[in-house]
């Protein structure tokens, strides 16, 4: 596969519940090393269109129409088998509150071996993979013998992230991966994301609602609105200088600390 | 224990405090005990309260005024009410139920030889219980609200819905005298007594034959279970059934689940290997719960059966108001009761390490 | 003189065998302006704020309203000052009974704080209007507002009360940013024209910068910094303060190169943030007391300079 | 462990017996149930053979009585062994009688007349009694009358030696295996030196199995698991005598129900009610709707034993009313009638349905109570009379076969009731019941003309008592043998060493 | 956090008329139960049979045009008993689960909210009522007081109500953490406010799904406890009652056993399948996904 095509294309996406739809996605791709951010209020969709991404709707009365393409594979009407060989392989999923994402009753390192074996990882290989993903999450592999609620909620979203890098995703999808986290375990995991965007190229679409936030890590930003994109384009531009009312409002709202302050420059 | 903070420091400390394991233990002995006490002292007062007079039991019915005098002077019916509750509970700790009235042997020596004739029943019926009904909750659950759930979902209100009196009945006149597929009643075929002695070890006939190799006595007990068990087994499967896929559907909902499908697992896997581990604890409670409801129960099939279970003994001593047979079976039941929910509140900390913080 | 509005006097609190919260002091004048309660969680925010309320007997020490003590008083006595301190939780869903309509939820405050009958329909009408809620929200039920309005009515019953101090906890947490800002400028409006004061409990520095004129700082049931907020949000002296400083995310921050916190060694009995602290040596194992005012609780405050080479250090 | 003993080896009889069988081991006090395992193990001087009415000879080959009825003299078999190898002479005989009579349980009392035992010689048993009985019938007991070695445990306490599941008798089969609260409850082995010897038709272990349920009997004995069983349904009667292979017998018994009325408070105390509740009682309805399970009771004493004939009150609706309207009942005073019977028995329940029925149509309110046996017993025998049932439902049965039972207990005149729960208190009735034994001793067909007196007196009379039926034996067996009798003087006893295999 | 607004009960209700096949099917057969209980004086075929009439000569009749369901050991019509039979079972049903939630969900909602010793105390009480097998409770009480419905009642009820107790209980305590009840008490409402005004109104919910449920066991019950001749007796008509008279009539009149019994099945099974459809219509969650 070519490196500059997106790892993510979206065309046209519009989910319905029941004849209403509750989100649409004209337009969106996602290439390597990028991460690009959704905000919006609640119930603006972003959830909902992430999920459609995923192909997790496919069993639920959403209406889904429009193309999702994975890596050149289609995503909206495809069958089970191709939506799962596509996921944790190429696209994986991080979810907002890290706990109750793993499953309670698994010491973290089954888990994992279970997801690398399903994938048709080796014994040997997956122990590499393992070590190779821990590292690069900073996680230490004594967590493998913990259950989630024996690890704190930063250990638990980087052990998200670290699973999701061990099957090689090409593609993660976070869904406020750090509104459940404290505000310093939350600037580990941001810088995290950044660095595995950089360090391996791999591709984020991630959800928020914090502004600030976003302007730190995001090189794209979309902001919908009642099921609807109203403005995108590079962080930079969209956050720099909105064009749209509903993104100035935003921004203004945002409650923050004058930029540089205490201990920046 | 702070499981929130989101340093390792915190996370360490949990670990180290996590066998206060031993505490929990010891909570729920404590527990047990309150509660059996209560049982031991409900049902004293309760049998005092019986009108009549447990010497006519004991003396007969046709007893002469001199016997019945006897009777009450042997039986102490004459002491203060709180002596013979002291008398009654230091027996209890001698391990002394009383004699029974109309068996006039020790209680504990009739229930040593009736309950495990009944864990036999109802254990294997549990069993069967757990084998039909868990496969079949997974399977409505993993079909939800399509038809093979309907199906499931029906049948399994069927059994629990049936009385089992009649289900019983019903069985016994079909599948055996009709049909002889089945032994009609007994607990094996006794001409194997002559050929194939059975050594007694636990009174539990299938597992004794077992533990001593006697496979004819074997064979032919797992004969004689498959009915009754099947009976007895109703409800508890139809019930295991409607939990396992009521707290399986409700797991699915759950985030971790929708992470396992984001990883590539299928339904089923997700199902057996990752949703039902979290989802059984409420099954299991509820198994504990239906053991001791089912061990009383079985009153109503064991008859039919000629099953000489607790619950044959338990309807005679109801029909000759044989009071220490009655508070004896209740004691028992009550400790099967207690039991249960000990060893479940075990597996739920055992299968669900959620359940280790206190 | 007159007595301190709150003045919470040397408390621990404790959940069995496990202490949320150390030997905690704070003393709040009246017309002082308000205070800001920061730290991560688990810190013990939420627990003070139930002590300061009522709701969790302290251990140790002992919490006065207008100079007597809470857990003393009875009967009528009691059920004053508990008007006198109205809480605001973080979610307006479980802050209001699901089964009541808005009107009798105001109407159950008012009731209690002794407005008669008749008077009641006109005085919710005004607290509604107080809140920037349309009057004909009364008979609906709290699922069918949103979260903003829900949070609205949660301080129109605050009110209600006519209370002197307002615990907010976390109060803006569950809502959306838009919705969060204008709660922001309604919490700051009553706060001036009602004259009440508040006890904000938060993890967000901005918000306490924004309505807070004095804030303490928690680490893992210690206070380990208080002062005026101005002061600590500018030159911080906790290394723990700082960090949550400059975690903070803002516009166009670069994304500082932090490594996740060290997996050291438990605190054992010292300084709470021994184990994470960059500066921390031996005579960290002594727990340190709050000295100085603004105050700080920590063997090696941050000086002014040592704390730009600090942030230099840890931002690039 | 302990290894279940291996069953004996060759044919055996399997009774399938509605209950518990033992209860009690020791023959002095045995009282109950395990008398159909009892009747196999011990054996009496006298055997009472219903069909015949006459008393049989057993242990003692013949016996004869004094003028006056208070002297009598057995004279005993020599070929007989207890089980313990003990020969059974004049001195085994007054010895047990003796310990019977010393221990007082059960039916001991049955030997309450006997006031000294002579043993002139190793054969010859001599009875000397205070007053008259017939000590033929006496000693023909189904309980308390068997003869058994009282030295079975050396210097040991008998009693003690007795709950281990022993036997010291002399009849033709002794304990095997006895495991309590078992299935198959019982087992009997032959005594190999029964004195009436043994042919390879008979059956050579006998095993008790407990089956609570008919249905479940009934489809053992089809498939050849069980021999005998003691209790159908009249309607699985019907079939099982139409099934090949099955075997039936219906034997009406010494059992009856009984109706007593409360002849002494209440509004029963007036006789004028307790004619009308008779003429309301339709025993041919009853026993219709039994079909088959009873017999029709003319009287109180059933057919079989001295003293029968009809002694019965025709139903009859219309007199009935007239004689509650007489006693100031009607619509606007409606009468209220309190009955209380056993609980469980189906039997009694469905008397109490139809009595309800008839009594409801004739405006009287029927408050039918079922109680457990105690419970109803201690309301029946309450001190105070307001507390007492107005009907008492119950069974009766003699434990020998002799009548005086029913009379001397339960309508002889006593200051505080006991079963005399009709509280009758009629002077001729307690003058004939007390010249009854005496009569029944030394001129027997004198006896049976008072009997018949005495039963109209109760029954017609004082209308204190309504006989509503007899209860019908109705008993299945394999038919791999013959030779079954029933016998109502051994209720449920099935004698095994009798049968003969095919 | 949920993005859904509850939808109310009503619409729910409605909704799942149209969905649920089974359970509506389950609701109609629970009017007919219903219908034939309260009707059954007028369209019984001979309603004197449900009371005390008997007809010795007509007894164990099959199956007829006369007597669809045959005649009993008194020749009573068994459709007529049936008929009755339901209002009794109805009838025992409704006041067991009266009886039972209104003492248990009081004691739990005070437990819950409590919590600490007084919760372990009625906690405990309850284990002791759980762990006494209500059997033996019901024998009693039948031998106490005296067989019949209304003992029944309470002995079944006595042995019930702590399963309330404990729903209620798990309800309470997690309502007493909720923020709503804080802010009552920071109004200063006294406690009994709190738990009767609060705390009750919101545990009611389980309880509610619970008692549909519970029904069809209650019936059972009833039914097991006449047919050890605890429960009713005659002449009252009761399904249980009329299982155990033709019990051992099984193989040679069939009907007398299985018309009663397959009365106790549907109207069980039609209870069941209501509380379960209940449950899920009720349940929020479900509209969520
Ligand atoms: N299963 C469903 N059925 C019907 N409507 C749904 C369903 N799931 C979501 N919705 C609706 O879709 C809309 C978008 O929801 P979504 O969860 O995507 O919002 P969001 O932007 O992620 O909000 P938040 O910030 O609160 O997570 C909402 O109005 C929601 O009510
Ligand atoms: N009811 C309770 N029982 C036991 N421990 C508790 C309880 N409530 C809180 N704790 C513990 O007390 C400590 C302080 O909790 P608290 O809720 O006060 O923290 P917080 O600062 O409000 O945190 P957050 O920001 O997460 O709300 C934590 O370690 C917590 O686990
Ligand atoms: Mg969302
Ligand atoms: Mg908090």
């Amino acid at each position: 596969m070519n490196a500059a095509s997106p790892v993510l294309q979206v065309t046209g996406l519009s989910i319905q519940y029941g004849g209403r739809r509750v989100s649409s996605l004209p337009d969106l791709s996602v290439a390597r090393g990028e991460v690009v951010a959704i905000v919006g209020e609640s119930g603006s969709g972003k959830s909902t269109a992430l999920t459609a991404i995923l192909g997790l709707l496919a069993e639920t009365s959403a209406d889904v129409s429009g193309s999702v393409s994975v890596l050149g594979t289609e995503v909206v009407g495809a069958s089970e088998r191709t939506l799962r060989s596509l996921r944790g392989s190429e696209m994986a999923l991080v979810m907002q509150s890290p706990q109750a994402s793993l499953n309670p009753t698994m010491r973290l390192g089954r888990l994992i071996h279970r997801a690398l074996r399903r994938h048709g990882v080796g014994k040997a290989e997956a122990a590499g993979r393992i070590s190779d993903a821990m590292t690069a999450v900073r996680l230490d592999e004594q967590i493998l013998d913990r259950y989630a609620h024996e690890v704190s909620g930063g250990q638990a979203q980087r052990f998200a992230i670290a699973l999701a890098v061990c099957l090689g995703a090409q593609l993660i999808a976070a869904d406020e991966p750090t509104s459940a986290l404290d505000a310093t375990v939350q600037l580990e995991v941001l810088t995290l994301i950044r660095r595995l965007a950089e360090e391996r190229r791999t591709a984020w679409l991630v959800v928020a609602h914090d502004l600030a936030m976003v302007s730190m890590i995001a090189d794209h930003v979309i902001v919908m609105r009642d099921g609807e994109v109203v403005e995108t384009g590079p962080t930079r531009a969209v956050l720099g200088d909105p064009t749209h009312e509903y993104t100035r409002a935003l921004l203004d709202a945002v409650p923050t600390l004058p930029a540089g302050g205490v201990g920046h420059v | 224990m702070t499981t929130a903070t989101a340093h390792p420091v915190a996370v360490r400390r949990t670990r180290r405090r996590s066998p206060g394991l031993g505490r929990v233990l010891l909570r729920r002995l404590a527990h047990a005990a309150v509660v059996v006490a209560g049982v031991v002292c409900l049902t004293f007062v309760i049998a005092r309260q019986l009108p009549g007079d447990e010497a006519v039991t004991a003396a007969g019915a046709r007893a002469t005024p001199e016997q019945l005098a006897a009777a009450r002077e042997r039986l102490g019916l004459d002491d203060p009410l709180p002596l013979q509750l002291w008398h009654y509970v230091s027996g209890l700790a001698r391990g002394d139920l009383g004699t029974s009235l109309h068996t006039r042997q020790p209680v504990v020596s009739d229930l040593g030889r009736a309950l495990p004739a009944s864990l036999e029943l109802v254990g294997s019926a549990m069993v069967l219980a757990v084998l039909i009904g868990l496969p079949l909750g997974v399977i409505a659950a993993r079909f939800a609200r399509r038809r093979t759930d309907l199906a499931v979902r029906t049948g399994s209100m069927l059994l629990v819905s049936v009385p089992v009196f009649w289900l019983a009945l019903a069985v016994q006149l079909l599948l055996s005298t009709k049909l002889g597929w089945f032994p009609v009643a007994g607990e094996y075929d006794r001409v194997l007594d002559s050929t194939s002695p059975l050594t007694v070890y636990t009174n539990i006939t299938a597992f004794d034959a077992l533990i001593t190799g006697n496979w004819p006595i074997l064979l032919s007990t797992l004969h004689h279970l498959v009915l009754p068990a099947l009976v007895v087994a109703a409800y508890p499967t139809g019930v295991v059934a409607q939990m396992t896929r009521a707290a399986l559907i409700e797991e699915s909902q759950q985030d971790h689940v929708r992470m396992e499908r984001a990883l590539g697992f299928r339904p089923l896997e997700i199902l057996l290997r990752f949703s039902l581990r979290p989802a059984i604890s409420p099954v299991l409670t509820l198994l504990a719960l239906i053991f001791a409801y089912t061990l009383v129960n079985s009153v109503l099939v064991e008859a039919i059966f000629n099953w000489p279970g607790i619950g044959t003994y338990t309807a005679d001593a109801i029909r000759s108001v044989d009071t220490p047979a009655i508070a004896g079976v209740t004691l028992v039941i009550a400790l099967v009761y207690v039991t249960a929910n000990l060893a479940v509140d075990l597996t739920q900390i055992a299968i669900d390490p959620r359940t280790r913080k206190s | 003189m007159s007595e301190p509005i709150l003045a919470v006097r040397d408390i621990t609190l404790a959940y069995g065998h496990h202490v949320a919260l150390h030997d905690f002091s704070l003393v709040l004048e009246r017309g002082e302006g308000s205070v800001a309660i920061v730290g991560e969680s688990g810190s013990g925010k939420t627990s003070l704020a139930r002590a300061v309320l009522g709701l969790l007997q302290p251990r140790e020490g002992r919490i006065e309203v207008d100079g007597a003590d809470i857990g003393r008083l009875r009967g009528s006595a009691a059920r004053t000052w508990r008007r006198r301190i109205q809480p605001v939780f973080q979610d307006g869903q479980e802050a209001l009974d699901p089964r009541r309509t808005i009107g009798a939820t105001l109407g159950e405050a008012l009731r209690m704080a002794g407005t008669a009958r008749r008077d009641r329909p006109a005085r919710i009408e005004e607290l509604l209007d107080e809140v920037d809620l349309r009057p004909d929200l009364v008979r609906r039920r709290p699922h069918e507002l949103s979260g903003g309005q829900r949070q609205r009515v949660a301080i129109a019953r605050a009110l209600a009360a006519s209370p002197d101090l307002l615990v907010l906890d976390e109060p803006t947490s569950a809502l959306d940013v838009t919705v969060q800002a204008r709660i922001v400028a309604l919490l700051e409006r009553v706060a001036t024209t009602q004259q009440i004061q508040l006890m904000l409990i938060t993890h967000n520095i901005a918000l306490a910068q924004r309505l807070t004129r004095h804030t303490v700082v928690l680490f893992n049931g210690h206070q380990v910094e208080a002062g005026p907020t101005e002061e600590i949000l500018r030159a911080p002296r906790h290394p723990y303060t700082r960090t949550l400083v400059s975690s903070t995310p803002r516009l166009w921050a670069p994304l500082p190169k932090v490594a996740p916190a060290p997996p050291a060694a438990p605190a054992g009995d010292g300084c709470a943030y021994r184990s994470r602290c960059p500066h921390a040596d031996d005579a960290c194992s002594v727990v340190p007391a709050l000295v100085g005012s603004p105050g700080v609780a920590c063997h090696h405050p941050l000086t002014t300079l040592a704390l730009d080479a600090a942030g230099r250090n840890g931002s690039h | 462990g302990t290894t279940r003993a291996p069953s004996s080896a060759g044919s055996t009889f399997t009774y399938a017996f509605h209950l518990n069988v033992v209860t009690e081991w020791d023959p002095a006090v045995s009282y109950s149930n395990e008398s159909i395992a009892m009747a196999n193990l011990y054996e009496s001087l006298t055997r009472y053979d219903a069909a015949a009415k006459k008393v049989e000879p057993l242990l003692a080959t013949s016996w004869t009585k004094s003028a006056d009825g208070r002297r009598w003299t057995f004279t005993l078999r020599d070929d007989v062994t207890f089980h313990t190898g003990r020969k059974l002479d004049s001195t085994a005989v007054k010895e047990s009688i003796e310990r019977t009579k010393k221990l007082a349980g059960g039916a001991a009392y049955i030997w309450d007349p006997v006031s000294s035992i002579e043993t002139p010689d190793p054969t010859t048993v001599v009875f000397d009694l205070a007053y008259p009985v017939a000590l033929d019938l006496v000693a023909s007991s189904g309980y308390g009358a068997y003869v058994y070695d009282t030295q079975a445990a050396g210097t040991g306490d008998l009693a003690a030696w007795f709950k281990k599941a022993k036997d010291a008798g002399t009849g033709p089969y002794t304990v095997d295996t006895w495991t309590a609260g078992a299935e198959t409850e019982l087992r009997l082995k032959a005594y190999d030196d029964y004195w009436g010897g043994w042919t390879d038709q008979q059956y050579r272990a006998v095993e008790f199995r407990v089956t609570p349920e008919v249905t479940t009997a009934w489809q053992l004995l089809q498939r050849d698991d069980v021999s005998f069983v003691d209790r159908l349904t009249p309607q699985i009667f019907e079939q099982a005598t139409t099934t090949k292979g099955v075997g039936t017998s219906e034997t009406s018994s010494f059992q009856n129900l009984l109706a007593l009325y409360n002849t002494a408070s209440g509004p029963m105390a007036d006789i004028r009610v307790r004619r009308a509740i008779q003429m309301l009682t339709d025993t041919k309805a009853i026993i219709s709707a039994l079909h088959g399970a009873a017999a029709p009771a003319d009287g109180l004493i059933p057919p079989g034993l001295i003293g029968e004939g009809d002694a019965s009150v025709k139903p009859d609706a219309t007199v009935a009313k007239k004689l509650l309207a007489d006693a100031g009942y009607d619509a606007g005073h409606p009468l209220r009638l309190s009955l209380t019977y056993a609980q469980g028995d189906k039997d009694q329940g469905l008397y109490v349905t139809l009595l309800g029925s008839a009594l409801k149509a004739a405006g009287v309110q029927l408050d039918a109570r079922p109680m457990q046996w105690d419970a109803q017993w201690t309301r029946g025998k309450s001190a105070d009379p307001s507390q007492r049932q107005d009907i008492f439902v119950m069974y009766w049965y003699p434990d020998y076969a002799d009548p005086l039972s029913w009379f001397a207990n339960l309508f002889k005149s006593a200051k505080d009731p006991y079963f005399n729960l009709a509280y009758l208190e009629d002077a001729s009735v307690d003058a004939s019941v007390a010249s009854l034994p005496k009569e029944t001793a030394i001129a027997p067909a004198q006896a049976a003309r008072s009997y018949l007196d005495l039963q109209r007196r109760i029954v017609v009379d004082d209308a204190a008592v309504t006989p509503l039926y007899l209860i019908k034996y109705q008993r299945a067996y394999s038919a791999d043998f013959t030779g079954y009798v029933d016998n109502p003087a051994y209720p449920n006893v099935v004698f095994v060493h009798d049968l003969r295999t095919k | 956090m949920s993005t859904t607004l509850p939808i109310p009960a009503r619409r729910r209700l409605r909704r799942l008329a149209g969905q649920d096949l089974p359970t509506l099917l389950a609701a109609v057969a629970l009017l007919i139960v219903v219908a034939a209980a309260l009707l059954a004086p007028l369209v019984a075929p001979y309603p004197a049979d449900g009371t005390t009439a008997t007809h010795p000569a007509a007894s164990l009749l099959g199956p007829s045009g006369a007597h669809w369901m045959g005649t009993d050991a008194v020749g009573r019509d068994i459709l007529t008993r049936v008929m009755y039979g339901a209002r009794t079972s109805l009838f025992i049903a409704a006041a067991v689960l009266v009886l039972s939630s209104t003492v248990g969900v009081l004691l739990g909602c005070v437990a819950g909210y409590s919590g600490g010793w007084v919760s372990d105390v009625i906690m405990r009480v309850t284990d002791v009522f759980l762990a006494f097998p209500a059997l033996l409770l019901s024998l009693a009480l039948a031998v106490i007081l005296r067989p019949g419905v209304g003992t029944a009642i309470i002995a079944i009820a006595a042995t019930w109500w702590p399963w309330y107790a404990r729903l209620a209980c798990s309800a309470a305590s997690t309502i007493r953490h909720r923020a709503y009840i804080d802010s009552a008490r920071c109004l200063g409402l006294p406690r009994w406010r709190i738990v009767a005004e609060h705390v009750l109104p919101n545990s009611l919910t389980p309880v509610i799904v619970q008692l549909s449920l519970d029904a069809g066991g209650v019936i059972l019950t009833a039914a097991a406890l006449s047919y050890l001749g605890l429960g009713a007796v005659e002449p009252t008509s009761e399904w249980g009652l009329m299982v155990q008279q033709g019990q051992s009539s099984f193989t040679t009149e069939w009907w007398i056993v299985t018309f009663p019994g397959l009365a106790i099945l549907l109207t069980a099974f039609s209870f069941n399948m209501l509380g379960e459809g209940l449950r899920q219509a009720l349940d929020p969650r479900k509209v969520a996904r």
